[in-house]
């Protein structure tokens, strides 16, 4: 099992902190996934971790990871 | 007050803490960057400010970019701390410390460090205006979702 | 505590005091200095320093630095203390505060403060080493007189 | 009477804080007055404050007036 983690307006969009989606595949796989069932969600800007580091399009998750979505970051 | 030089805290920062982690007796210069919640941004009035964060990752980026700044500016020091939850006008969001042997040195890594933040540690803020709620979605503050909902205007 | 917003003074210098002096509902940015007394400088080892000044001027420049700066930085507002009469290693000798709405005028204003108190504030570092004592000459360190006596050789 | 204040090696080298002279001249000539007393000071690059502000070689001092001989600073 992959657990997604969602913040700001993502987890406003879902009503939840996290969901949970099975299988082994690529980041891209899995934002394609994920528009397959939310179809109104906005990923275009939004960054991916992958155990609390950064990831890449092509990078693989598999069940055991904790993904993050990230959407642009407004700390400081 | 623990020794932690990279904290994400619900609490009100001290920025004497901070001093005090990097002062050192090589240090000849200390920089801070205190951040505050401001009232008018662009004409439009804060009533407060909600900060929240994915907190493990955070911190791994602050730390992280303290590295980054050690192996920059040889001989630097850095500690920084960010305030999550709810904040009000004039509350201090985030605190950045530097301390170096010269002060070309700890103004510049500490500036690098608040641009790092900006764009890599992972902390939102929410912005309660008078007339409604924003999150606030880019670096640059331009990319606002009224509501917390993007329309298809937006897009 | 006074308000005055540039002082010298003969006891130690408190960093929250001078955030306080200038936080403002409109400051989203506050940056501060710290300078201290550095153990080493280029191999040589400091015991402690002792600072005079020609207060009452002192205070003055320092006053007009403030207003250069809130002419050349609007909306910008400073405070700076500085301390002078025996100091220890890592003891602090000057703090600089700048709140500014937005944080680059904070940055630049603040590194311009410091610049321009080693150009036109008339107080003087004597540095005690372990060999001897200095009067030291400039801003840039290098006018040094042993025992506070130039000698023909210097000139 | 004018008042001249000493610092730093300036105050070492003459053993005292202060000076006094009288008459009414240019920064120039107090200058050279004082080489004449003390041919040993150097004050190549001592700038001259009259009443607390920085002053130029041309302009004039008189009684009452404070003058400080400032070495080059050092604070900071």
């Amino acid at each position: 099992m992959i657990r997604i983690l969602l913040f700001a307006h993502l987890q406003d969009e879902l009503g939840t902190e996290s969901i949970e989606m099975d299988g082994e595949m690529t980041i891209k796989e899995l934002k394609n996934n994920l528009l397959l069932d939310y179809p109104s969600l906005r990923l275009d800007s939004v960054m991916v971790a992958v155990n609390e580091e950064y990831a890449l399009d092509d990078d693989i998750v598999k069940s055991g990871d904790t993904i993050a979505l990230i959407p642009p970051v407004s700390g400081g | 007050m623990t020794n932690n030089l990279y904290e994400v805290i619900d609490t009100p920062i001290q920025v004497e803490e901070l001093v005090q982690k990097v002062e050192r007796r090589e240090a000849g210069a200390i920089t801070t960057f205190i951040g505050t919640v401001r009232e008018w941004t662009k004409g439009r009035r804060t009533i407060y400010l909600e900060y929240h964060a994915y907190v493990p990752m955070a911190v791994k980026m602050l730390s992280k970019i303290g590295e980054e700044i050690e192996s920059k500016w040889p001989d630097t020091q850095v500690a920084i701390t960010h305030r999550i939850g709810r904040l009000d006008i004039s509350d201090i969001a985030v605190v950045i410390a530097v301390s170096s042997p010269h002060r070309k040195a700890a103004y510049e890594a500490n500036e690098y460090a608040i641009e790092r933040i900006k764009q890599i540690v992972p902390i939102w803020k929410k912005e309660h205006w008078e007339d409604g709620e924003t999150w606030i979605g880019d670096q640059l503050e331009n990319v606002a979702y009224p509501s917390g909902k993007p329309t298809m205007e937006e897009s």
